[in-house]
């Protein structure tokens, strides 16, 4: 059990969790057919059947109850605040599962030429809102409040000590729906993961119906039709949010150290954060020069991979591998599309980088650009 | 019952064959307790509006020794603070509420006139507390005064002695002189 | 049994001039009452008269939207039943908050607003993503998207601005991090990239009482003008601009047609 | 009919589903009810009910039971019967009078009516003629008649409701004549049941055996869930203290106190509970606390400006109450379903380290009544030298707690140095020097710290002073270990030091303290020589400018006699330790690793090398007596201002725990207290499994505190909190009490209740007198004439006639006088010379005040500190002119007489001894008085001698109802002392 909870441990922090989900990530919600035809022969499908529904939720919700005989990993979980998160952990479970379902079971038939389970013939006369819809809206909203009632009766919600601008709690964290934000601070500066992300997070959102235009797939659950759009979509949602808030809430621990979810914490939990620009590994350690004064001579590197990121990779994408995709787009949605996917993408890989080489910067222009 | 007809003339039975009564007890339960918990909501929600603590002022507070206070004087020293008037009648000293008995404001003291006079709307009070001109429906209410060991009169607003209801003569209600 | 008594006097009340100009349709009897029903009563004139059949099943809509709303209502009672007894100063805030676990009745409406407003972020999330998964935000949707967009952000906001309001160690400390994210705004927060371009000669604009942050908090830290501040974000700002959005929201999803489904 | 469904959901199961969502529903409208009415103080406030009614019908039947038995109140029963049937006999006149009474009331009430309206139109036509004249209107003239005829029309109706009202006043006043007998036997019978009367009027309301149904079924009612905002019995508000004077710490502002401890601890004020169960029952010490007459009454202070804790929680938990051991802890989990609070910094403290709560206000008081716990735990902080390394507000500027080592080279050789210093308590087991060696956290290092050792020793060697053969005095031959060891014992200085066979107290005590202001003397043969003890007995300040051992004035042949006695003591324990040779490599490593701190590593390496082992002793010997602070505690030369080393505890009782660092210890509870415990029970213990450099780890010495005295400590530590309440609640700024605190840091630091009780504490020598005193009765050694002087003060006592004494009651003959009430008593200016030269008072002693130096500063001081103590106008005094020709002092020459009162038996009169009684009896020379003693406290002292100085021997002349001693002068007993007095203060000295 021990060893169990050990390797637990060693697996769940993000250099290697993140990794492998981010692997995973893309053979369970394949984005292109070349990654379909492996989800079919791994059979990574059949999770969005029962059985397999099933299966998820028992090891999800079972490993989750048998966690909490672990003193260190139910004094984390019990934490008032954190209940919120253990319901959006198992909900989103249920939901991505059961939207799943649906979706495969409508591109089942879709496949086979037949109309998706939600159509509804014409001829066929519609439901009268009096009295089913309110009746079953007035059921959901008084078990809502009955339900509410009993959580509020069951748990205290937090107060602590009075406001002590002198004293900073170890861990402090942001409200647990900002934890994604906070973790991002670990990686970039404030004004980037503070102000520009979530800007771009919610432009992103509101650019979303304006860049798939495609008609198919509205209306309905489906997966295969748009595959590309849930996949990044889901990529999004699924690991650079609710993943990043698990992890802020339950295993970042005092100092902003990471813990295990069975490992107690530690305030003296020492770990090694050092970390090196990009312009001192490439001109220190690779070229075994001083650093050059000039600023923009220091951070040329940086900037032309910058550069690299954003200006040639799409292009380069746009006429290899999403030709079709970009011919299908034209030159404005393409070039929003691929600014903001490439805007996430630099999210993973500046974790990515931290983890394996310690990077702090890749362009560090004080006072004005970090990156 | 009413509600159970009309349920039945709503309902759509032809798929259904349940008996009446079942499908009525269903409908009534459930509507019931619906109503009652409104009911309940409604009655937290005036159950809220009742404070349980507060946090007003001290309602005793030391008054001085009775010599303080010349023989017919009305003392308006705490007023400001406490809300009272310290009355020095022939034979007994009095603690006078300074809440106007018809509709709740400050009367004034008019010395040349030997009377409390109310802003509002003209009710005259002696400096007994005795109503006698203006709406005032009865006199001004008396606190509870007593004196401690050290002969220090003690005034307690939270007991009140109405002359309408013979209460004045209450031996907590003055202290002699 | 007295029913028919009975059943004379219900027929007359229910037929009474007053009653029906308060309740025009009655008793829903007939496919047309419960037609008019719907039409003619204000809480529910929200709702279309008949839907296609999948958009009644929860199966398909999970009743999230509808669900956020309601969570919505709660909050905005449960917060005006807590505004009765909460202050926001330095003085009273926190012991108020105390004092609704110590000694004030039903003190639970705490527990009720706080857990609330857990959950409806929640149940926006979840709305937003089965919204996606259906693909509803595609035409003619994509601003009522757009909307939905703004709304998830201001469930955000209410949630945070409520945050500070106990004012102890786990709200000061939570707003102290998000605010200083305000300082790092560029150009215009005091320590964001480019703020050295908004100056006029050597006369910088933008400092320590001149910034985001500082608009935001009313103070260079957060303190006694943040507190307030935030009160009436919380309790008057956000919430009337999430209901003028959550109208738009609303009144879209009808003349976009309703609850989408395939073609 | 609806012939097209457009139906999806079966209507049945609809309707099913919401009955059961319903249900769940109003389930959970109940159970919100039942959590927000669910609440402990509800069931406290029901039971202490059933105690109340329990005790007040205990009290009223036993009140009836006097009353029973009482023949007064059969009496007065029977004689108001008889009255009453009296009454009833003339009872057609009362009825009568009582008639015409009202009718007149009528009338009056009429009249008076009239009178008001008369009067209101009186004042409105005032006011109209005085408008119309200011303004000059034509009118004015005729407005003022009308305003004349108001005028009498409303003084006929005055003068009507007078005549009327002197009418009934007759009329009462018969019926009050006629009712008179029974009035005046219903009062005193009314009077008599009083007692009985309140618990009935009490019990009325509360016990519900007295209750009518009706009332019965209110009184359920009111406290019903839900109905309970109608007037609940139940309820906090009327438990709840609002203290507006103390304050609450909000941080960024303080508000007033909120407590609600009333809400269940119901009884807290109220003697009668005394013996009930918490949380009923009443504070132990209501004398003190709580009640109106006390010091602390409820109203102005509440309960947790002293004891901590949430004043505004209404449950256990939240009340944040702490429990005082494990096992409490356990009962308390079981029993309240407590759980720890921790986001509350202000725990209540557990009860044994309750006396900290004290300090928030009481921080000037050196010693405060009633808080031994917290004197003692303030005391040992003072006397361990904690000031030394840590910053303590309170002390600052208090001296060093150690010797001073400048001159260390006479005394000591470095060997025993070495030995003591690496573990002091196997020398002597109870020595206040802590050990700093062989500790949890630097055994394992010995040699290393055996070359740190060394190297202190040698530069506090090196650096001393030499003075041997300077100071050392002439001693001439050995001297009489016998008669040494007498005098140890009767020259007082057990009042400072322990002797050989002075067993220590089980428990501390700040008096036992007291007598451990020097070291115990034993074992001198082993650190020093004969020849520096000598000179040392002689004169203490040759050898330490700053020591605090005073001079005795002791003779050569005295010196040299303690000199033989303590060189022949031997100690309790030997030092094992050996002395090592230098590691001269691990010298290389130290000196390398400090030098490492101020330079790089490679300059270091080269200065090294190129220091000769001397030098890099010195080096590193300076090093480390900065590094374990050796300073904090001695005055070393080389450190005069260096800062202590230690962490600030000026505050630490409100340290974030947070900021204590456990280390790895996860056996001990993370609360403050557990903290300190641990820390003085092991100093290092914290450092236990972590790896540390040997010049990193943990360096807080072991004092070896037993439980007892940790637990004073630990108070101590949690009371030096961040200031709680405001200043005017504590004692304020007054100048009395800041001189009077600065009177007491200086009798602190001299001892001086070592020998004399001050304020009501000390006189620490007491029980090794008592101890002495029956081993060698007195009459056995010859009283020491020889002696010039003496000393201080007076305090007579008669004839003791009975040889069999009690030694207590002897050793109180020979007790250092009790100071209490000095500043009334003596001379300014008399005190001042004294304490600058101390003469003698009763010169017969051998006991005998020491000289201290002390500046003309500090005399004032202790002047000033007796001045205020007992509120005397300072420093002015008139002198008493006598006429010696007058009747009075005629009279009181008479008295001297024996007589009369005989003062000469008892007292010494210039120099003239009392005959036939031993030096233990004699009274001090009444020739002092004139220059000594305060006119008014003599007069005083005359009058009743018992309450100046209790238990004094001087006997009462004047008692209150006794016969007068000098008749001449009339009754008049103040006339008579003052003659006394007049004519004591002509004697003169010898």
């Amino acid at each position: 059990m021990g060893a169990l909870k050990h390797i637990i441990n060693l697996v769940s922090a993000p250099q290697v969790s993140f990794l492998v989900a981010a692997i995973a990530f893309f053979f369970v919600f394949p984005p292109t057919a070349g990654f379909e035809r492996w989800n079919r022969r791994l059979r990574l499908n059949l999770l969005w059947t029962v059985r397999g529904g099933i299966l998820l939720h028992a090891l999800v919700i079972g490993g989750f109850f048998l966690s909490t005989l672990d003193p260190n990993f139910r004094a984390i979980v019990a934490k008032p605040d954190n209940v919120p998160i253990a319901l959006l952990l198992f909900g989103t479970l249920f939901f991505l599962w059961y939207a799943m379902k649906q979706a495969v079971d409508n591109d089942q038939r879709l496949a086979s030429d037949q109309k998706p389970n939600e159509y509804t013939d014409p001829s066929e006369p519609k439901i009268l809102v009096w009295p089913d819809l309110v009746y079953i809206e007035l059921i959901a909203a008084v078990l809502c409040m009955a339900a509410l009632i009993f959580w509020s009766i069951a748990l205290e919600a937090p107060l602590e000590q009075p406001a002590n601008p002198t004293l900073s709690p170890n861990p402090a964290k942001a409200p647990w729906y900002f934890l994604g934000l906070q973790e991002m601070l670990v990686y970039f500066d404030p004004w980037l993961a503070g102000v520009v992300f979530p800007v771009l997070i919610i432009f992103g959102l509101m650019a979303l119906p304006y860049i798939d235009t495609a008609p198919e797939g509205s209306g309905y659950y489906s997966y295969s039709r748009r595959k590309l759009f849930i996949s990044l979509f889901l990529f999004g949602w699924l690991l650079l949010w609710v993943y990043l808030i698990i992890v802020g809430a339950f295993m970042r621990g005092p100092n902003w150290n990471f813990f295990g979810p069975y490992e107690e914490w530690d305030i003296h939990k020492v770990v090694p954060l050092t970390n090196i620009n990009f312009s001192a590994l490439v001109w220190v350690k690779l070229l075994n020069r001083p650093l050059p004064d000039n600023i923009i001579v220091r951070e040329i590197f940086g900037i032309v991979l910058l550069g690299i990121h954003f200006l040639v990779v799409p292009p380069l994408l746009g006429v290899t591998v999403l030709k079709k995709f970009y011919s299908r787009m034209g030159n404005v949605k393409y070039a929003v599309f691929m600014f903001l996917s490439m805007a996430a993408l630099t999210l993973p890989i500046k974790m990515f980088l931290r983890w394996t080489i310690n990077l702090k910067y890749l362009v560090a222009i004080p006072g004005w650009f970090n990156l | 019952m009413t509600i159970g007809r009309r349920k039945k003339v709503d309902g759509p039975n032809s798929r259904e064959s349940v008996s009446r009564r079942g499908f009525m007890s269903w409908l009534v339960v459930g509507w019931a307790t619906f109503a009652a918990g409104l009911g309940g909501l409604g009655a937290i929600m005036m159950r809220f509006l009742a404070p349980n603590v507060l946090y007003e002022p001290q309602q005793t507070f030391r008054a001085g020794a009775a010599s303080e206070y010349a023989p017919g004087e009305v003392s308006t020293r705490w007023k400001a603070k406490y809300g009272i008037w310290i009355v020095r009648l022939e034979d007994r000293i009095v603690a006078l509420s300074t809440i106007c008995t018809h509709l709740g404001c400050t009367p004034n003291w008019l010395a040349s006139e030997q009377k409390f006079k109310c802003p509002c709307h003209g009710s005259a009070f002696r400096a007994n507390g005795i109503n006698f001109e203006g709406p005032a429906p009865r006199p001004l209410e008396r606190h509870k005064i007593t004196l401690d060991d050290e002969g220090v009169m003690i005034v307690d607003k939270t007991v009140s002695f109405r002359q309408e209801r013979g209460q004045w003569d209450d031996p907590e209600s003055f202290v002699a002189v | 049994m007295t029913e028919d008594k009975q059943a004379g006097f219900w027929a007359r009340f229910f037929g009474s001039t007053i009653w029906r100009s308060i309740f025009r349709v009655g008793i829903p009897r007939d496919r047309r009452a419960r037609l008019m029903q719907v039409l003619s009563n204000f809480f529910l004139h929200l709702h279309p008269v008949s839907l296609p059949k999948h958009a009644v099943k929860l199966k398909y809509t999970w009743c999230m939207g509808g669900l956020s709303f309601f969570l919505f209502v709660v909050l905005t009672f449960t917060g005006v039943l807590l505004m009765f007894y909460y202050r926001p100063t330095i003085e009273y805030a926190y012991n108020d908050v105390v004092d609704l676990r110590e000694t004030t009745p039903m003190g639970i409406m705490r527990e009720i607003h706080r857990w609330s407003a857990h959950l409806m972020v929640i149940a926006v999330w979840f709305h937003m993503f089965r919204v996606f998964m259906t693909g509803s935000y595609k035409a003619p949707r994509e601003f009522n998207w757009c909307v939905g967009v703004v709304l998830l952000t201001f469930t955000m906001l209410l949630s945070f601005t409520g945050y500070l309001l106990p004012w102890d160690q786990l709200a000061i400390w939570a707003i102290t991090v998000g605010s200083n994210m305000a300082a790092a705004t560029p150009f215009v927060g005091q320590e964001g990239p480019g703020v050295a371009l908004l100056s006029i000669g050597n006369v910088g604009l933008i400092g320590r009482t001149s910034d985001a942050r500082f608009l935001l908090l009313g103070d260079t830290s957060i303190g006694a003008g943040a507190l307030l501040r935030f009160y009436v974000f919380h309790c008057v700002f956000f919430p009337l601009i999430a209901v003028v959005f959550m109208a738009i929201h609303f009144w879209r999803v009808r003349k976009d047609g309703g609850v989408s489904g395939p073609m | 009919m609806d012939n097209n469904e457009q139906r999806y959901y079966d209507p049945k199961t609809l309707n099913r589903v919401f009955a059961v969502t319903s249900v769940i529903f109003l389930a959970s409208l109940v159970a919100m009810f039942y959590y927000d009415y669910d609440r402990e103080w509800r069931e406290h406030q029901a039971t202490f009910r059933k105690i109340d009614i329990g005790s007040a019908r205990e009290r009223l039947e036993r009140d009836q039971k006097r009353l029973e038995q009482a023949q007064e109140y059969q009496q007065l029963t029977e004689a108001l019967s008889s009255a009453r049937a009296e009454q009833s006999r003339t009872s057609v006149t009362v009825e009568q009078e009582r008639a015409e009474l009202a009718r007149l009331t009528k009338q009056r009430d009429s009249v008076r009516e009239e009178m008001n309206f008369e009067i209101a139109e009186h004042a409105a036509a005032k006011y109209k003629f005085e408008q119309a004249r200011a303004k000059g209107a034509p009118g004015a003239a005729k407005l003022e008649k009308a305003l004349l005829e108001r005028e009498q029309a409303a003084a006929e109706k005055k003068l009507m409701v007078e005549q009327l009202e002197s009418q009934m006043g007759e009329r009462r006043a018969a019926i009050e004549q006629d009712t008179a007998t029974v009035v005046a036997l219903e009062r005193q019978l009314a009077q008599l049941t009083s007692r009985s009367d309140l618990l009935i009027r009490k019990l009325a309301t509360l016990d519900p055996a007295r209750l009518s149904a009706l009332d019965k079924v209110g009184d359920k009612v009111r406290d019903l869930p839900g109905m309970d905002m109608f007037n609940p019995r139940y309820n906090v508000r009327d438990h709840q203290l609002i203290i507006d004077g103390i304050t609450e710490d909000m941080v960024f502002t303080r508000v007033p106190r909120v407590d609600r401890c009333k809400a269940c601890h119901m009884g807290i004020a109220d003697q009668r509970f005394a013996d009930e169960d918490n949380p009923h029952r009443a504070h132990p010490n209501l004398d003190l606390f709580l009640t109106q007459s006390s010091a602390h009454p409820m109203k102005e202070f509440g309960c947790t400006s002293c004891h901590s804790g949430r004043g505004r929680g209404t449950s256990f938990t939240t009340a944040v109450h702490t429990p005082d051991s494990a096992e409490e802890r356990e009962e308390w989990e079981k029993e309240h379903d407590w759980e720890r609070l921790h986001h509350w910094e202000a725990p209540m403290h557990p009860a044994r380290y309750t006396q900290a709560g004290c300090y928030k206000c009481h921080t000037d008081n050196p010693e405060l009544e009633g808080a031994d716990k917290l004197n003692l735990g303030l005391a040992i902080v003072r006397k361990a030298g904690c000031n030394g390394c840590h910053l303590i507000d309170r002390f600052n500027g208090e001296p060093k707690a150690g010797p001073s080592l400048r001159r260390l080279k006479s005394k000591l050789t470095p060997d025993w140095a070495f030995k003591w210093i690496k573990s002091p308590k196997e020398f002597r087991a109870h020595t206040w020097m802590p050990a700093f060696f062989k500790q949890s956290n630097n055994s394992d290092i010995e040699p290393r710290t055996d070359v740190e050792l060394k190297a202190m020793v040698h530069y506090l060697f090196a650096e001393s002073e030499d003075r041997t053969g300077q100071a050392e005095g002439k001693r001439t031959a050995a001297g009489n270990a016998e008669n040494g060891k007498r005098l140890t014992r009767a020259r007082g200085c057990q009042a400072c030091h322990m002797l050989a066979d002075d067993p220590y107290d089980a428990t501390l005590s700040v008096d036992a303290m007291r007598r451990q202001q020097g070291p115990k003397l034993v074992g001198m043969a082993s650190k020093t020589t004969a020849a520096w003890l000598y000179g040392w007995l002689k004169d203490p300040a040759t050898h330490s400018p700053d020591t605090r051992m005073p001079d005795l004035r002791l003779s050569d042949e005295d010196a040299r006699d303690i000199t033989a006695y303590l060189m022949a003591v031997e100690s309790d324990g030997t030092l094992t330790a050996a002395v090592p040779a230098t590691d001269e490599r691990m010298l290389d490593e130290v000196t390398l690793e400090l030098m490492a701190k101020n330079m790089s590593q490679v300059a270091a390496k080269a200065k090294v090398h190129g220091m000769a082992v001397e030098e890099k002793l010195a080096y590193t010997g300076k090093q480390m007596t900065r590094h374990y602070g050796c300073f904090g505690c001695h005055d070393i030369p080389g450190f005069e201002d260096e800062q202590p080393i230690g962490t600030d505890l000026s505050e630490e009782g409100s340290k974030p725990i947070a900021q204590l660092d456990f280390g790895l210890r996860h056996d001990l509870e993370h609360v403050n207290y557990a903290w300190f415990e641990e820390k003085l029970k092991d100093p290092r213990s914290f450092d236990h499994g972590l790896v540390k450099k040997p010049g990193e780890r943990l360096l807080m010495p072991h004092f070896g505190f037993d439980e007892h005295e940790r637990e004073a400590v630990v108070t101590c530590l949690l009371a030096f909190a961040k200031p709680d309440s405001e200043l005017k609640k504590a004692l304020p700024r007054t100048p009395r009490n800041m001189f009077i605190e600065e009177g007491e840091k200086l009798i602190t630091q001299l001892n001086c209740r070592g020998c004399h009780v001050i304020d009501g504490a000390g006189g620490a020598i007491e029980p090794s007198l008592v101890k002495w005193v029956a081993e060698h009765p007195p009459g056995q050694e010859p009283a020491a004439e020889k002696e010039p002087e003496e000393e201080e003060e007076d305090d007579g006592w008669g004839d003791e006639e009975d040889e069999a004494i009690d030694p207590e009651i002897l050793a109180r003959a020979y007790m250092p006088p009790d100071l209490t009430g000095e500043g009334a008593k003596v001379q300014p200016e008399w005190l001042f010379s004294f304490l600058g030269d101390p003469a003698s008072v009763r010169p017969w002693f051998e006991a005998r005040m020491p000289t201290y130096s002390l500046t003309g500063e500090e005399r004032n001081t202790i002047l000033r500190y007796f001045s205020y103590l007992d509120n005397q106008k300072f420093p002015f005094e008139k002198p008493v002119t006598v006429d010696t020709n007058s009747v009075e002092f005629k009279a009181a020459e008479k008295m001297f007489s024996p007589a009369v009162m005989n003062c000469k038996s008892c007292h010494v009169v210039a120099g003239k001894t009392p005959e036939g009684k031993t030096a233990a009896e004699w009274a001090p020379d009444l020739g002092m008085a004139k220059d000594r003693l305060k006119a008014d406290w003599t007069l005083k002292w005359l009058l009743d001698p018992q309450t100046l100085i209790p238990g004094t021997k001087m006997p009462q002349y004047w008692p209150e109802d006794g016969p007068s001693p000098l008749p001449d002068l009339g009754a008049d007993t103040l006339r008579q002392c003052r003659a006394v007095r007049d004519y004591l203060f002509t004697l003169e000295e010898e």
